[in-house]
């Protein structure tokens, strides 16, 4: 389905699924022995750029199996949650009902995210997540709910252990935390991680989650005179946060921000506001891995782009899960999930590991540096990839329950 | 014979809007049982003692004693139910309500002294129905019971405002301009029912019609400029020369 | 101390984009007794506007006047065939229609440019910081607080110095004399719709720079501006300007001592303010 | 000049006006009296366009104007100052003044600032901080700023301290002067027959009676039986 | 009396074929959200007092609900009624603060103290779950019956529907709805006849917040999980919405008004990512058109039939 325009055949599909035709329409495809798997993702909104990359992602995940795993015919059925928890669990919810979905990936947003895990749980649906949260792997893990994306202590240590590398006179680092619990667990592991690589910690704001209005926390901040401005923020706030930063002009100031866009976002900025910015990832499409060397050709035949994130997310995660499939030889959830657990394979970011009890992915996070605007080769060239790093999270500090 | 009790009293009452003193200082006993009529040009603040009677105003300046007792202070609905009952000049019925939502909204208060009941159908409540009905037969309204108020004529509005005052049963009534903008025959009606209820009730009128002032009050008293420049009898202030000169300015 | 200072004139820089937000609130709000809920969209409409002249080459000042002219030809629109044929109707009714054009306005802008936003470095001149000594002062801040005051004062100047001005304040203190003095009434309150809403799009557009857009970007700047217009009081048009800037300062005072309350602030401050004099500081009606 | 054929208006949904008919010459000052709730306001703001004329005609310079949007009604020479005094408190008394200014108007508001001296000291005051007195003539000297064909006074003296009064009663000389015309409603009988040609009664929403200002004057008890005391 | 059952009809059968047609789920989430439609009805068509701050009710009876059942370890039936009571009380708190503000004001202080009650939630993360939500909600069985089983919870549902629908309408017929009819239009008669209105006004907020806190309640249970989204200004927005678009002169118009609000949403967002587009222009066409809302449909239809009857007859 396209962005715009309708086709005859999406039409009725809506019209199945919100029950304007014969019920039984919506379960007979199911009866045939398809299996129906999901995607839901923000389609419309801010981020709606999200959902139309994971849902390239996916695609190429499926074509490259030719839509059919174990002799059965594969269903992406693909549902906005407007990046709303509680739509993300009312659609979930309403696949589960119509359509037995046992397997589905979903929304950068941990909100989003640990919401429908909870369906997940219940139901028994394999989830396999892209949010930032730790709660998935922590006190929120269950059997069901997988994290692709890195952990947070990850993401914190590795951008700091580039900026000493990059940068080894740097010593005063200031942090803006957004107010939640996503900028607490960076926050907490940034200060885990940075005496020990020799920074010291020059002061913290929280700042609320949805500020527009960052010039007051930088007037404070430049005022410690710090060496690194560390950015524990997301998403919109993020932005804001960078378009004012880059008004001031500083040109000695280090910004870093260890998990705060991915590129796609960063296309809403100008080249000359993110020029030398340290980025911390979980993809970029130069990882030099066979697996990932394919995607990135397939992506570039089928839709003519780079893959990002959130595209690289949907295929690896799908392309994982028709893996464990295949391994198990069912496309029963209860019995992929068991499979998935310590599960070895080769992914987009080379040898990988499912961790048995978190259901954390272990691999490795990626730190990138904005290009200055006159290097960019095209729109998409956007950061190269400079280091990457995988210490995992430390045990003590893991908070799930499950053994 | 004993002097009739002062049932209510201002005393010194004022009121500013800015700069104008609408109301300036005035005094007046009203006795029980008796019809009290309030002459003035427009603009004399005779609505505004009202407003100022039923608290609809707050008070700049004097005091109003119910029965001796100071409610200068109190809240509309606390007046209201010290049984001063009131209509208003620009007709204040609740257009998008029937006739007989409207009287029985005003006999539902008289009937129930708390809060208003929440589960039974309101036109179920049977005594309060029944009385409704007999305000609305005594004034010959009960054509229109289910008529919504703004569906009718003036006139019958303007009968609508006095039948819902008198349905709360005051004990002080006062009525602003119960005739204005009533045809001759319309205007007659309603002077006739006021003389039917005359002595029932202590009236405090604001008229402009002299038929009817003269025809039906006891007590007459004329306000100009916000003040009080002429009372006694109607006889004594159709020959008034302050009042002439009021009017016409003669 | 010196970062006292440095927050206020923080604040006032951002208390003047509010108030020119909320300015364009109260001169609807007066004129028509209708809240605007098409503000955000309008102001996203004027950041897109100033972003697409931008990108063609045209100077910034000539971008900040399309932003303007732009949103207030879709204000003209919106209350020409929309506002102007509920009248009668309930006040919910002009509501909620400005809900669903505010919605259609921000999927049409999703349609051109995209659910990605935008960004705009401000021009050369107006980039980096001044070193005032005790603070850094980006000088597009500045540069905002400037167009912000300058398009105060012409508003301020339409409205006190004009015939149509003196219409406007006229207007929306009684309609219908105004109609008695040959003054075609509608034609007024399209004018004062399309002016309200040209001044959410100068807002959208002097933002652009400091804020981006994209199509919702204006909804956070909406909520502060209706609190803005009812801490000002009803019924006073520049009661908005000295509130705006009142709540910028306030804001950017509190992320001395704590930062994350700073967006409760705002509501705190109109709760007190309306329960201890329910008609806001300047209110008039 | 102007004339009322069978007027029938609303006010709100009552029927306030029954009937009226009656036309008014060029120059010539009409008083239109009655007691309160008679309909003269209504006459008036029917005439303006700002109560609804359900049927009838009203006819002014030679076309119909009853059913035109009130502004046209305005800009065809119609002026209504009404008792109600609009003041526009926000706005200064000279901004109050030219609001009201129309190209060509004889009336500038200089000369107007000449014709009320009363109000020529306050003029950069706010319309809101005047008394009751001098908002009047305001609104006086705003209607004529528009250099209006008829005037439409509705009540100018009402409540007026005396001094006003008079103030109000010079400005309707000079009208009389230069040959304005004007619908006055008034209860001040004796400023109505004062300055008008001829008077107009109405009661319940009826004209019921119509005469010059001498058979007024020959006798009084005509008018003042429709009016008010005996 | 005949009209009121004919209703009455409609509404039990409305909630008897809705999971028959579409996902049971979706029919569950509009009968929930019909409640809370209903009765932010009962503030903004009865009594004239424009709320913007619904959501902050829901979402105190959500989240009530939600720690009643887990930190609170108690049983499914004191969790609602802990819910309704919550709720309840602190719209009579807020209420009692604002209720004598009027008109915009009235609409600014609730709006305001939502955004107050929804930062309260996203900061005091330790016990509401911040921006993830509230987790871990169980269906305890009633008195025998398992409410895990999507029907027999959908029941559970439907009875606690048609009972809150009979009470808000009866409430809106009742002496106090007229009282509350007849203070929208002319508050000050109101009072001069000697009611207190605010008194009445301020019962209907609180009677709305135990209704709207109710509709959280069983949110929660239907998702076994509390959204922050339960307690977000843009729930107060939408319910007002649904509620005008449905219609105010009847407590079906509200129910309406949530279902089609619900299963459009769901609709509009299969076909087409910019769903919002059709969304909005068709709030404008029903505000065009359809002036007292969907519920017109049905009276014009009505008055249609009467005129062919009358015809014929």
């Amino acid at each position: 389905m396209t962005p715009s325009g309708f086709s005859r055949r999406s039409v009725l599909q809506a019209l199945a699924a919100s029950g304007c035709v014969a019920p039984g329409f919506a379960w007979a495809q199911a009866a045939a022995g398809d299996l129906n798997i999901a995607l839901l993702s923000q389609n419309s909104g801010n981020f709606a750029t999200h959902g139309e990359v994971v849902f390239k992602g996916a695609t190429i995940a499926l074509e490259e199996r030719g839509h059919t795993i174990l002799g059965r015919k594969i269903n992406l059925l693909r549902r906005d949650d407007e990046g709303k928890p509680a739509i993300g669990v009312r659609r979930l919810t309403e696949l589960v009902e119509t359509s037995q979905v046992k397997f589905f990936i979903g929304n950068a947003s941990s909100a989003v995210g640990l919401a429908e895990s909870e369906i997940a749980a219940r139901e028994k649906i394999v989830q396999y997540a892209g949010g930032g949260s730790d709660e998935f792997t922590g006190a929120r893990c269950n059997p069901y709910t997988f994290q692709w994306s890195a952990s947070p202590y990850t993401a914190s240590s590795t951008t700091l252990e580039y900026v000493r590398k990059a940068h080894p006179n740097a010593k005063r680092v200031y942090t803006l935390t957004v107010d939640y619990a996503f900028g607490h667990s960076l926050l907490k592991y940034t200060r885990e991680a940075a005496p020990e690589l020799g920074f010291e910690l020059a002061g913290n704001d929280m700042h609320p989650l949805g500020e527009r209005q960052y010039t007051q926390y930088f007037n404070k901040a430049l005022a410690v005179k710090p060496d690194v401005i560390l950015l524990l923020t997301a998403g919109s706030d993020f932005l804001a946060a960078v378009r004012q930063l880059s008004s001031y002009g500083l040109k000695k100031v280090i910004v870093a921000a260890p998990w705060a866009a991915e590129l796609d976002e960063l296309k809403e900025l100008t080249p000359q506001m993110r020029a030398g910015l340290i980025l911390g990832l979980n993809y970029h499409s130069s990882i030099n891995t066979p697996v990932n060397k394919a995607f990135v050709a397939a992506a570039a035949k089928r839709y003519q782009m780079l893959p990002t994130y959130a595209m690289a997310y949907a295929y690896d995660t799908f392309r994982t899960i028709f893996l464990a499939m295949e391994k198990a030889k069912s496309v029963d959830s209860t019995a992929v999930a068991r499979v998935m657990e310590g599960m070895q394979l080769d992914s987009v970011h080379g040898p990988t590991s499912i961790d048995a009890r978190t259901h954390q992915t272990n691999r490795p996070y990626y730190v990138c540096l904005c290009k200055q605007p006159d290097a960019q080769k095209n729109d998409q060239d956007i950061a190269d990839l400079v280091f990457q790093g995988d210490k995992p999270q430390p045990a003590a500090l893991n908070q799930c329950s499950r053994t | 014979m004993a002097e009739p009790v002062t049932v209510l009293e201002a005393i010194e009452l004022t009121k500013r809007f800015g700069k104008n003193t609408v109301v300036d200082g005035v005094s007046l006993k009203f006795p029980e049982g008796r019809l009290h009529a309030i002459l003035g040009p427009n603009g004399a603040g005779k609505t505004t003692l009202f407003n100022l009677l039923t608290k609809d105003y707050p008070v700049d300046g004097g005091e109003i004693l119910l029965r001796g007792e100071r409610v200068t202070r109190l809240r509309p609905h606390q007046i209201s139910r010290r049984g001063v009952g009131r209509s208003y000049q620009i007709t204040s019925v609740l257009r998008e309500l029937t006739f007989f939502e409207n009287v029985w909204l005003a006999s539902y208060r008289a009937d129930h002294a708390g809060a208003p009941g929440l589960w039974r159908d309101f036109r179920a409540h049977w005594a309060t129905a029944e009385k409704t009905r007999q305000v609305l037969a005594e004034l010959g309204l009960e054509p229109f019971t289910d008529r919504k108020a703004a569906d009718v004529s003036y006139g019958d509005q303007r009968l609508l405002e006095i039948a819902v005052t008198l349905a709360t049963r005051p004990e002080i009534l006062l009525l602003d301009e119960p005739t204005s903008g009533l045809s001759q025959r319309e205007s007659e009606r309603v002077k006739q029912l006021i003389l039917s209820i005359k002595g029932k009730f202590t009236i405090i009128m604001i008229e402009h019609k002299m038929n009817v002032v003269m025809d039906i009050s006891d007590d007459v008293t004329v306000m100009n400029r916000g003040k009080v420049i002429a009372s006694g009898s109607p006889a004594q202030i159709s020959t008034d020369a302050a009042v002439r000169s009021a009017y016409f300015g003669l | 101390m010196n970062l006292v200072a440095a927050q206020i004139v923080n604040g006032l820089a951002i208390g003047m984009l509010y108030a020119v937000m909320a300015l364009g609130l109260s001169i609807i709000k007066g004129l028509l007794n209708v809240p605007n809920f098409a503000h955000g969209a309008l102001f996203a409409v004027g950041a897109y506007v100033c972003y697409t002249l931008s990108t063609i080459g045209a100077p910034f000042a000539v971008a900040l006047i399309g932003a303007f002219s732009g949103a207030a030809l879709l204000g003209f629109l919106i209350e020409r065939f929309g506002i102007a044929n509920l009248t009668g109707g309930s006040y919910l009714l002009q509501v909620l229609f400005l809900f669903g054009t505010a919605l259609v306005i921000e999927q049409i802008l999703v349609l051109i440019y995209g659910t990605t936003g935008v960004s705009l470095v401000p021009p050369a001149m107006l980039g980096g910081a001044m070193d005032l000594g005790f603070m850094f002062l980006p000088r597009y801040l500045v540069f905002c607080a400037l167009v912000g005051a300058f398009s105060i004062v012409a508003v301020w100047l339409l409205i006190e110095k004009t015939r149509i001005g003196s219409s406007i304040r006229a207007g929306i203190e009684r309609r219908e004399m105004v109609q008695c003095l040959g003054i075609d009434i509608g034609t007024l309150l399209t004018l004062g719709f399309a002016l309200g809403a040209g001044m959410a799009g100068l807002a959208g557009g002097i933002a652009l720079p400091l804020l981006g857009a994209n199509a919702t970007s204006g909804n956070d700047m909406m909520a502060i501006a209706f609190v803005v217009l009812v801490l000002g009081g009803l019924g006073s048009l520049y009661g908005a300007v000295a509130a705006g800037i009142l709540i910028g300062v306030a804001q950017s005072l509190t992320t001395l001592v704590a930062p994350s309350a700073s967006t409760l602030l705002i509501y705190v401050i109109m709760t007190v303010v309306l329960l201890i004099g329910p008609k806001g500081l300047f209110g008039e009606r | 000049m102007l004339t009322l054929s069978s007027i029938d208006a609303y006010y709100g949904q009552s029927q306030a006006l029954h009937g009226v008919s009656f036309d008014v010459a060029e120059g010539e000052i009409l008083a239109l009296l009655g007691r309160n709730g008679a309909g003269k306001t209504t006459t008036l703001r029917a005439i303006m366009g700002l109560n609804r004329v359900a049927r009838g005609v009203v006819r002014f310079d030679g076309r119909v104007i009853s059913g035109l949007p009130t502004h046209k009604i305005a800009r065809a020479g119609v002026t209504l100052v009404p008792e109600t005094r609009d003041a526009f408190s926000l706005l200064s008394v000279e901004e109050n003044i030219r609001l009201g200014y129309r190209t060509g108007s004889p009336y500038t508001v200089e000369r107007l600032l000449e014709m009320f001296p009363i109000i020529r000291e306050f003029r950069l005051k706010k319309g809101g901080e005047l008394s009751g007195g001098q908002q009047q003539l305001m609104v006086m000297a705003r209607g004529l700023a528009m250099g209006p064909k008829l005037l439409l006074l509705d009540e100018p003296s009402q409540g007026l301290a005396p001094i006003m009064v008079n103030a109000v009663a010079e400005v309707l000389s000079a009208l009389r002067r230069d040959r304005l015309t004007v619908i006055l409603v008034e209860q001040n009988l004796r400023m109505a027959l004062d300055v008008a040609d001829r008077v107009v009664i109405l009661e319940d929403g009826v004209a019921v009676d119509a005469l010059s200002r001498a058979a007024a004057l020959a006798d009084p008890a005509r008018v003042e039986k429709h009016l008010a005391v005996h | 009396m005949n009209k009121n059952l004919l209703a009455l009809a409609a509404v039990v059968l409305l909630a008897v074929v809705a999971p028959m047609v579409i996902p049971i789920s979706i029919a569950n989430e509009i009968i929930v959200i019909a409640i809370f439609a209903m009765a932010t009805n009962l503030v903004i068509g009865v009594a004239g007092l424009y709320s913007f701050g619904q959501a902050m009710f829901f979402g105190a009876g959500a989240y009530l609900t939600g720690y009643s059942l887990t930190a609170g370890g108690l049983s499914l039936v004191p969790s609602i009624l802990i819910a309704i009571a919550g709720a309840a009380a602190l719209a009579g708190i807020v209420g009692a603060v604002i209720i004598r503000r009027s008109g915009f004001y009235f609409m600014m202080l609730t709006f305001a103290f939502n955004q107050m009650a929804f930062y309260v939630v996203l900061v005091w993360s330790g016990v509401t779950g911040g921006e993830d939500g509230m987790a871990g909600i169980k269906r305890a069985p009633v008195g025998g019956l398992d409410l895990n089983d999507r029907s027999v919870f959908y029941a559970f549902c439907a009875v606690l529907f048609v009972a809150s629908y009979v009470i808000l309408r009866q409430i809106k017929k009742s002496p106090l709805g007229l009282v509350l009819e007849a203070a929208k239009e002319n508050p000050r008669r109101m009072a001069s006849l000697g009611y207190s209105v605010h008194g009445a006004q301020l019962a209907a907020f609180m009677i709305s917040g135990a209704f709207a806190g109710l509709a959280g309640s069983l949110y929660v249970l239907l998702y076994r999980f509390v959204p922050i989204d339960s307690i977000s200004w843009i729930m107060s927005g939408n319910v007002v919405f649904m509620v005008v678009i449905g219609g105010m002169s009847s407590m079906v118009g509200p129910i309406m008004g949530a279902a089609v609000f619900v299963w459009l949403q769901g609709l509009f967002s299969l076909l087409w990512a910019q769903w919002a587009l059709l969304f909005g222009l068709f709030i404008i066409f029903v505000v065009f058109t359809l002036r007292g809302g969907l519920i017109e449909l049905f009276k014009r239809v009505a008055r249609i039939r009467r005129a062919g009857e009358a015809h014929h007859g």
